[in-house]
């Protein structure tokens, strides 16, 4: 018997992976940090669903916020697109 | 022959997101490329950490409520140890993430491309 | 390795790792299963009764934290120190911020009070990591990004109006460091002084190990022995952390 | 036991902590002198503190569990300072205090060195805390550390090209190894549901643990976990499908941090996996830890033939000494591969010999290209008649390195092919690689002495100034002395070995030597 919740966290997951895997394919590199973003996202509602509060503080704040952040900082220096 | 059940199906998803990310660090060429990729596979195995400390039915975070009695407390609320494995490395992961990023920008700086292919002053 | 031959490489490569993972995954438990060891802290972590083996603080994520694996997060922080050294060492050694006038007095005010406000609820989730979700990274990375959003919705030069320079934060960051590091070294200076036995990190007293930090009286349910200033600690030192490492990476932005 | 003894190593590891920021809080109100003395003093303090550690496991208490927070071990952390780590962290020690002296004046002109001291005191932290551990996931914060300030001190030169490029290809594969670790420690907690590497030995042979239970998931999948964690290891010690970023990133930080790199990180990487493999998994007599061993032992062959070919092609000094070094790395996991008490006291002995050896001739190098302004070994034509004592201490060096009688690497050398030659099976075979790369490597060695011995005098920029000499002749001297005991390094390999294979001993060291009444 599969209870709703983890129904709703195998879809999450899935969805991750089909996010990693356009994040490797994609060459847009601002692309790729946006839903580098996104799937921060959704691990952050993972963490949330699976009572992790804490977790899903820290994820939101410096997996999704601050690193998103960094990387943007860092793609205005170099080239955005990949070769 | 053993086969997955459903209640295995989140480990099978982690796992191709990890086999993913270790593709991607070992042969994409773009430098970051290859930091997004281990900025992910730090986030699957934070995944991995959760899902395998999480108890089914009506279960509750790891924090105390008032007045609630510990033994009872301890068969309902979901594993704390996971949680503190998953709170260190996502900090880790952002030092990692913050090191790649300087040493990157640096190398751009010197070379005007960050493709693993067209940087070979060291012959390796 | 490009086009399709690159493709069906990774496609091939991904399959075979991730098989061999799943394979190792076969055995393990279906979820929802919790181990013994996360009840051992769930059952202990606020156990009035058995106090040789409780951490003080109702959420059991804060106890392991900084009391029961504490050592593990004081060089987790020291990572971090590494992270802000990075920047700090390929960044560094450009012109001081200047202060940048021209602003009204009604943006200056407004910023100050958003300013204030996300502070509060920085310390907030810091002091109250004990009772809720939170801690000292949380706070820390909350009151970064109050700096965060001053540097960019208004100037860097806004900031030293908030009396707040590199070195000012350079400054608070090794004071945040040093006082975690500090409250790690008292037991073992209690131990060579006093000869008893004391261990580094130690927080509570034990049957075994009689050190301990004074709990509180009276305000049983808030002391976590050293875990409240240990947090403070470690939010000075990642919020100035990451105001440092966003001040210099878009310092340099506009000389080059 | 007197409390200092107990404390002796953690204080040492604190004291290197506190060193990491005071430094840097010294460069930005006192000036370079400042910290380079703080640095002095503290590096000097922590041989102190580990010399008594050593006397204390050795004479007086023997190894001992020290409990972090007061916690036994499946509950917090515990440090085992036992008869295989101690030695290794005095060796640390050493090898930090003398490239501290030497980096005085090998950095002078260098602007700013608060972030190099600082750095530094975070890897030597690390180091220890690898060496002491017993705690799978305290391993990967602390390879977190030491890897992370190695990565950053390659490229300290930043204007340098080569050296930034070597940095980010060092740092891409150093991270890429420490995540395929976590991704390790999380299928262990949920094999095992605990981190103390005691207890992951014990409960394979049937423990239950009153905190945290039996084995929860089928041991069939322990080979995968194995070939992860030597996976990621072999990334970080060089092994050599993974060798590609040592030799860039050896010979491109500095010469003070090539002998660190060379010397020590490696090792300590290869020592943890020991520590790892034996203790955790029972290599030595559970089936799925014993993969890891014959892994091992085909990727040290691999790796001794392949640096020991590459060496002879060199033309750079330091490209040639960081290949040598992926060949002693190759014999080293021979040596625990093997698996015998023999292979593993040869490896450890390997290990502290080459960590000094390897150091000084790194150091030496720095000095040759400061005198000649150049890296390539047909500079060096006459210098030795420019700098007599350096070559002289060069020589001594490259003799111990390519295991020449009296001096230090020779005793471990023969060691590691007699335990080959002792073990069964298939195992005597091996013989036949280890001597070609020894020759070989020897073939490399000896061609850059007679390119240093041979030509007329020429000019140099620079002598190498009294500090300089000093800290290459505490090393030096530490090999011929050691070299001339052989029967003390024997002891001391021996019961490091002993410390290593004996897995019921080591789980019940951790497990039950503090009295504590159960919850």
């Amino acid at each position: 018997m599969i209870e709703m919740i983890e129904l709703v966290i195998d879809l999450l997951l899935a969805f991750c992976v089909v996010l990693t895997a356009a994040i490797v394919y994609t060459k847009d590199l601002l692309l790729a940090i946006v839903l580098a973003g996104a799937e921060g996202v959704l691990v952050a509602t993972v963490f949330y669903l699976l009572l992790a509060p804490d977790i899903a503080l820290v994820q939101v704040a410096a997996g999704v916020g601050i690193s998103t952040a960094f990387f943007i900082v860092g793609l205005r220096k170099i080239g955005r697109r990949e070769e | 022959m053993v086969i997955a059940t459903t209640g295995q199906l989140p480990y099978i998803l982690v796992a191709i997101m990890a086999s993913i990310c270790i593709y991607a660090v070992l042969f994409k060429s773009n430098l970051f490329k290859k930091m997004l990729a281990i900025f992910l596979l730090t986030d699957a195995v934070n995944l991995l950490f959760i899902i395998q400390g999480y108890r089914l039915g009506n279960a509750i975070p790891p924090i105390i409520p008032p007045g609630m009695d510990p033994s009872e407390f301890a068969s309902i609320a979901v594993d704390p140890l996971a949680h503190y494995f998953v709170v260190t490395a996502v900090v880790i992961g952002l030092a990692e993430v913050a090191t790649l990023t300087a040493l990157i920008i640096y190398t751009y700086r010197h070379y005007g491309t960050i493709e693993t292919k067209k940087i070979k002053e060291l012959r390796g | 390795m490009n086009g399709w031959r690159g493709s069906i490489f990774g496609v091939l490569f991904v399959v075979l790792m991730s098989s061999i993972l799943i394979y190792a995954f076969l055995g393990y438990p279906e979820l929802g299963f919790v181990r013994p060891l996360g009840e051992f802290y769930l059952f202990n972590t606020y156990n009035f009764e058995n106090q040789d083996w409780w951490s003080a603080s109702p959420n059991a994520v804060t106890g392991l934290l900084w009391d029961y694996r504490g050592y593990d997060t004081l060089y987790e922080t020291m990572v971090f120190y590494v992270g802000i050294a990075a920047v700090a060492m390929f960044f560094e050694g450009h012109a001081k911020l200047k202060k940048t006038g021209g602003m009204t007095v009604i943006v200056r005010a407004t910023a100050r009070l958003v300013f204030v406000f996300t502070l509060t609820s920085a310390f907030a989730i810091t002091i109250f990591s004990i009772k809720t979700p939170g801690g000292g990274f949380q706070g820390g990375s909350i009151m970064a990004i109050a700096y965060i959003a001053i540097i960019v919705a208004l100037s860097k030069g806004f900031l030293p109006e908030m009396n707040i320079d590199l070195e000012t934060a350079h400054i608070a960051k090794i004071v945040g460091l040093a006082l975690i590091t500090g409250l790690t070294i008292v037991p073992v200076i209690y131990s060579l002084a006093s000869g008893s036995v004391a261990y580094a990190m130690q927080n509570q007293p034990k049957a075994w190990a009689p050190f301990g930090y004074p709990t509180f009286l009276g305000l049983t349910s808030l002391s976590g022995g050293l875990i409240i200033p240990i947090q403070l600690g470690e939010m000075v030192h990642v919020g100035m952390g990451f105001t440092i490492m966003f001040l210099l990476l878009t310092m340099r932005e506009k000389e080059d | 036991m007197s409390p200092l003894l107990i404390q002796a190593p953690i204080l040492a590891m604190l004291l290197t902590l506190l060193g990491s920021f005071l430094c840097v809080l010294f460069g930005m109100f006192m000036g370079r002198r400042a910290v380079e003395l703080l640095s002095g003093v503290l590096t000097a303090a922590t041989i102190l503190l580990s010399s008594l550690a050593l006397i204390n496991v050795y004479l007086l208490e023997g190894p001992y569990v020290y409990y972090m927070g007061g916690w036994p071990p499946p509950v917090g952390i515990p440090y085992v300072i036992d008869r295989f780590s101690a030695p290794l962290s005095l060796a640390v020690s050493v090898i930090f205090f003398a490239t501290m002296v030497y980096s005085v004046r090998y950095l002078e002109k260098d602007r700013d060195v608060k972030w190099y001291y600082s750095l530094r005191f975070l890897m030597q932290t690390g180091m220890y805390g690898l060496l002491f551990t017993g705690d799978m996931f305290h391993i990967f914060i602390m390879l977190e550390l030491m890897g992370l300030s190695a990565i950053l001190l390659v490229p300290f030169r930043k204007e340098v090209k080569a050296s930034v490029e070597a940095g980010i290809k060092y740092g891409i594969y150093d991270i890429l190894a420490i995540s395929i670790y976590y991704l390790s420690t999380a299928m262990i907690f949920g094999m095992f549901g605990s981190m103390t590497i005691a207890e992951i030995s014990a409960k394979l042979g049937g423990y239950v643990s009153p905190f945290s239970g039996g084995m929860f998931a089928d041991p069939s999948a322990l080979p995968v976990i194995v070939a992860l964690i030597v996976w990621s290891f072999a990334i970080g010690a060089a092994i050599v499908p993974q060798h590609f970023w040592l030799p860039d990133a050896h010979s491109m930080a500095p010469s003070s941090i090539s002998a660190i790199l060379s010397g020590l990180l490696v090792q300590v990487n290869i020592a943890v996996l020991a520590r790892i493999l034996f203790d955790g998994f029972a290599a030595g007599s559970h089936p799925g830890g014993a993969v890891g061993l014959q892994l091992l032992v085909i990727l040290g062959v691999a790796s001794s033939l392949v640096g020991a070919a590459f060496m002879l092609v060199q033309s750079d000094i330091k490209r040639l000494i960081a290949y040598s070094t992926i060949t002693n790395l190759g014999l080293i996991t021979i040596g625990l591969g093997v698996g015998t008490s023999l292979g593993v006291s040869a490896a450890y002995l390997h290990i502290i010999n080459h960590a000094f050896v390897k150091a000084s001739l790194f150091m030496i190098a720095g000095v040759f290209i400061h005198a000649t302004g150049s890296r390539e070994i047909g500079a060096l034509r006459g210098i030795s008649k420019a700098l007599p004592g350096t070559s002289l201490l060069y020589t001594l060096g490259t003799l111990a390195a390519i295991g020449f009688p009296p001096l230090s690497m020779f005793w471990s050398k023969l060691l590691l092919l007699l335990s080959v030659l002792s073990a069964g099976g298939v195992y005597p075979y091996l013989v036949l690689p280890m001597v070609v790369s020894i020759v070989f490597e020897s073939i490399a060695q000896i061609r850059l002495l007679a390119i240093i011995y041979s030509g007329e005098k020429r000019a140099v920029n620079c002598h190498p100034s009294l500090p300089v000499i000093l800290s290459i002749g505490i090393m030096i001297s530490i090999i011929v002395v050691t070299g001339l005991m052989p029967n003390m390094l024997f002891e001391f390999g021996r019961l490091a070995a002993e410390d290593l294979l004996n897995v019921s001993g080591y789980a019940d060291l951790v497990l039950k030597s503090l009295n504590y009444a159960a919850p």
